[in-house]
């Protein structure tokens, strides 16, 4: 099996091949010799060389994250023999950018309306979740195309709120 | 003692109260809302009983509703936890008149302690020093002179307040209006109150705060001091006892004068006197909190005395078992406020699916906890979802001990602010005990020091790769088993055990 | 300092030094067998290395191959745990020899201290009290003759014993021939020596421990007794201290005697001195555990010390950092060992897979644990899991906090003897104190008197139908949601919830 | 849904019928207020006129349990109107008994010969577990039909290794 992984923004082949005598695996075309096992769900004990390391996958709505020890890596992996990906067409449009709702919560309030002009960093609009007011702000500088929020209602992690251009 | 407690709170409070009770024989009674059918406190409980929506105001912040449940269940006592109604003078004499005991102090002591400028006036009136500043609310014109004869810069602060609201630095006379004008409409709207008094601002100072306990037969205790000073938006984060900087006379002169805030108060029950410390040591009462608080865990590890016990027997009518010069203070207490909030992006909320839950165990680490794995956490209360609490012989050991249980503490599938006191307890003035309530704001604006190196990308990539290739392979050894299996976790170990082996070797 | 740390063990005690190590800043190596490539040790290493097959002679009792790992590893220390290696001479010396500390005592003061004969002959020489019989192995006619002068009935012990092998009660003259013959060759097959000796039996007694610690500049304090009398088979079940029955005066002079007892074999690092307490209290000394013991936990809850950081300290050369009247005992602490056996069931072991582990938290609460859910718990070792250690201001403090603790604990899967706690815990015996090593087998002969009633079992009825109902609905609800998916325990929470919130209401 | 549910020996018709406002449940025909939420897997949290039950699934290769708070119960379920059933044909040919291996482990002796007369509770072989020795005993007074057992051979919990009639 064939895995084009991409961590961080850095990309990395990993081939893995089962063998009697265990798994074969190779990253980026170097041999490395792994001990893998999954001790509990989500939970898969590396052994390299002698040295341990326990690396936990998160799976959200949103996203996919391993962490080795206490650090997080972002991932997409992709496996080029078969059409499941999970990498998202990220680089399209890069002068358009969605703000994203980072949680679930309630919308209440706009704090700038549609066509208006808005500097990257400013308050778009004012989610609450958690007894918080939390301001979302504009990712970029540019005109709010778009707001697909309304004031009062709940939105869920990963709605697009607004567009930006 | 009490027939029945019922807890009218949620979440890890009322876990830790649920506890104490079972521990001293009594049943429990929880009350939960539309979206807490699930909780751990429904878990824990002998009883439930569903008081109504989300919204706090129609659920735990509804006194009939929980007396109602009290009445229902036949509980004789009610534990308030904190936040919710633990200090409202007007629960506790709702629960009086329904002949259900209130376990903490009495309505009169709340309102004579809650408001902060009538608890000032009693200080001024008892010797207990105090920031300098007005004790009653104050017009503007009033406020022009008072910020003049203290000096500048000074706080601006609603009598009612808390939380940060109704709250104003001033450092200059020709800021004094608009701070005047906007904190007085803040703290009315927050708080149905718009009285605004003036404090002398004291810079960078520490937030310490003493423990006290008091009996319905007038005897009132001092327990040590707790050091709350790792503070973001007023919201502590991280609290200790001892205080690095509290030594055996000092902590004495905060106990004593802690006790005699309490007996003006004519306080009873567990209570907290916050003080602010400045930087020659010298403290001023700040105000207390007629309540159980959320770090009252690190008190009980110093000491070994359990304050949720202590209070009910204290309700219950007893006496105090012991006396001062029987508290043993020893060893070195620490605690983490876990919150389901985004440490790397603005610290935002993280409400949501618990997927994976790693908890710490062995020595000197203990876990109040309101979450489970498979758990939701809500979106509408308090980000708090547990406190990793540390003891250790001393403040270097504690350090290491917490270092070591939040490598083992992980919860997936929400953000959580763990890897935040990764940070502060790797941080060299954290280490060397240098605090104020300023530090934490100095240490966010330093993102480049977090210690955690993201040195093992290429593990990240093989493990992804494990991941996929285990998906791969027949459904038995990676996915769950299906409807009757018992065990779903169990997957692919003993299928690679063999390869492990062999490759481990080479 | 030590640069790296190897465990020479599995199971609970290598997670618990591994922790003091991550504590300490020291790199930990583990080691494991064929059945033990998941076991939570592994999972706490820094490193780890295969070591052979599950057969213990083959891989944790096999020197050569532990010392292989150290010098694969560049582990410059081996902390033994207990068991396995931990009491070995041969295994220190060959530590020291290959250039790697051992963490324990020397290899001199084991042979002395480890052999019963020889550390009875010792204490004679300085004077500390122990059991009367011969210091010596006898044959036949001196053993009538030492039977007779110390008067029946009497014990018959093995010099090299441990675990209540080559030992018999012998009440009369006419039971020695055979008794004595039948220990002999049982010592001779479990130890390969045959060396038995008389010590007068102590009719009911208390056994009670005195921990020790030394460092390696002649320093030996005592850090408080564990009362150790609830056993089953010699096996300790359940330990605490302070024990009901030991003033301030008798733990000094005990802790006295066994200081003396450290001093005359040369000690060094952490050891336990054992001693038997008649009626009368009395004390006898016993023998002595060259290594850390199951049950250290109850000390270092009653001490507030971390004895694996000082047991590391002091063998990496540095002197202890107190003296004796800096030794604080304060509180009352009681472990629960929890083992992999069914009390129900002639106490049969009971391997295999851990299907769902919920675990105790809160006030007073550790647990030092080698499993989680989802593990096979191999059935080549010892079957102890974990240990549920409680802490409170007293003794009823504590049994209270561990009924409390035991009630949140639950192991499903496996049988495990957390029932049995229950029982002991409730027994008025227990609770009064009342104790000796026949405690427990007194107990075990009423299991009619076992606290749990099994009051409601309509309501597992119920439960049996939900489960069954769950099982019919979709997938989505209540199997575990397929290969991708993080969290197949939240099932169908959020679907049942709206009709419990109605049903609860009526 | 119609189950015949076996707790400890005790009969009971459990039927739940689900409705738009929750769950409709009758036990052995008496109508109860049951509120019911599983937490975890295997975790079912019941709230019956107000008085909550925390009830643990326990499915092992061998029986099945549930626990209410700290008591075990043992179970069977059916489902009258499936052919799924989990009771074995346990009163069949009362007169034999089977010996079975309640754990994993080796047989290491076997204390008594086929054919051979034993007495109840005397011991029929000795399995080895987790470093003890432990003796299974005859169920009855009898005959040893059968020994299934070999000294030295590993067994699996629930393994029949001998017969007495």
């Amino acid at each position: 099996m064939i895995y084009d992984v991409n961590i961080d923004g850095q990309d990395y082949r990993v081939e893995l091949a089962r063998e009697k005598s265990g798994w074969n695996c190779r990253l980026n075309g170097r041999e490395v010799a792994l001990d893998a096992v999954l001790t509990r769900a989500n939970v898969l004990s590396l052994l390299i060389d002698g040295t341990a390391y326990e690396v936990k996958r998160e799976l959200t709505p949103l996203d996919l994250h391993f962490w080795v020890g206490s650090a997080r890596y972002a991932a997409e992996v992709r496996d080029p023999r078969s059409l499941r990906s999970r990498r998202q067409s990220a680089g399209a449009a890069a002068g358009v950018k969605k703000l994203v709702a980072p949680m679930p919560g309630k919308v209440v309030r706009l704090l700038v309306a549609e066509k208006e002009q808005v500097q990257a960093g400013q308050g778009v609009l004012v989610v609450e979740a958690m007894k918080m007011q939390n301001e979302l702000k504009s990712p970029k500088k540019g005109i709010v195309q778009k707001i697909l929020a309304t004031p009062g209602t709940p939105v869920n992690a990963g709605d697009v709120l607004a567009i930006v251009e | 003692m009490f027939k029945k407690i019922l807890i009218a709170n949620r979440g890890e409070i009322a876990v830790r109260v649920m506890r104490a009770c079972r521990e001293l024989g009594i049943p429990s009674v929880a009350v939960y809302s539309e979206v807490d059918r699930a909780s751990l406190h429904v878990r824990h409980a002998d009883e439930a009983y569903f008081i109504g929506p989300a919204a706090a105001t129609e659920s735990y912040l509804n006194i009939e509703k929980i007396l109602d449940v009290a009445r229902r269940s036949g509980a004789d006592a009610i534990h308030p936890g904190y936040g919710f109604l633990s200090e409202n003078p007007r629960f506790a004499r709702a629960c009086g008149e329904a002949g259900v005991k209130f376990i903490g102090p009495t309505a009169e002591a709340m309102e004579l302690l809650g408001s902060k400028t009538r608890a000032r006036q009693a200080m001024g009136r008892a010797g207990v020093p105090f920031v300098p500043g007005s004790s009653h609310g104050l017009e503007f014109d009033e406020a022009v002179r008072v910020a003049r004869e203290v000096g500048y810069p000074i706080m601006l602060k609603a009598a009612a307040g808390g939380g940060g609201k109704g709250m104003r630095t001033v450092r200059s006379a020709d800021e004094l209006r608009s701070a005047f004008d906007s904190a007085r409409s803040e703290a009315e709207r927050a708080f149905g109150d718009g009285e605004v008094y003036i404090e002398k601002l004291i810079e960078n100072p520490r937030h310490i705060e003493m423990q006290v306990l008091a009996d319905e037969h007038g005897h009132t205790l001092w327990l040590g001091e707790r050091e709350c000073s790792v503070q973001r938006r007023h919201q502590k984060v991280l609290e200790e006892s001892p205080s690095p900087i509290v030594d055996a006379e000092m902590r004495r002169r905060m106990g004593e004068a802690a006790v005699k805030v309490a007996e003006i108060g004519g306080y009873t029950n567990a209570g907290t006197v916050e003080f602010l410390v400045d930087d020659k040591k010298n403290f001023y009462f700040l105000e207390v909190n007629t309540r159980l608080q959320v770090e009252h865990p690190v008190t009980e590890m110093v000491t070994g005395l359990d304050l949720v016990h202590l209070q009910i027997q204290i309700a219950a009518g007893e006496p105090l078992p012991f006396r001062q010069p029987d508290v043993q203070l020893r060893g070195h207490a620490m605690e983490c406020r876990i919150y389901a909030e985004d440490p790397d992006n603005n610290f935002f909320p993280s409400p949501g699916t618990i997927t994976l839950l790693l908890i710490p165990g062995g020595p000197g680490v203990r876990r109040d906890s309101g979450m489970y794995e498979g758990w939701s956490v809500p979106l509408d209360y308090d980000p708090l979802l547990a406190k990793l609490i540390g003891y250790g012989s001393d403040r270097q050991q504690t350090i290491m001990r917490l270092r070591r249980a939040l490598h083992e503490y992980f919860v997936g599938g929400i953000k959580t602010n763990i890897s935040l006191f990764r940070r502060i307890l790797k941080n060299p003035n954290f280490i060397a005990g240098k605090l104020d309530t300023g530090f934490l704001d100095r240490l966010l604006q330093h993102p480049e020091d977090d210690p955690v190196r993201k040195e093992h990308p290429e593990i990240a990539a093989i493990a992804a790769g494990v991941f996929a290739a285990l998906e791969h392979v027949p459904a038995t050894l990676n996915g769950p088993s299906g409807g009757s299996a018992p065990a779903p976790a169990k997957n692919g170990a003993s299928n690679w055990r063999q390869a492990g082996r062999v490759e481990s070797l080479q």
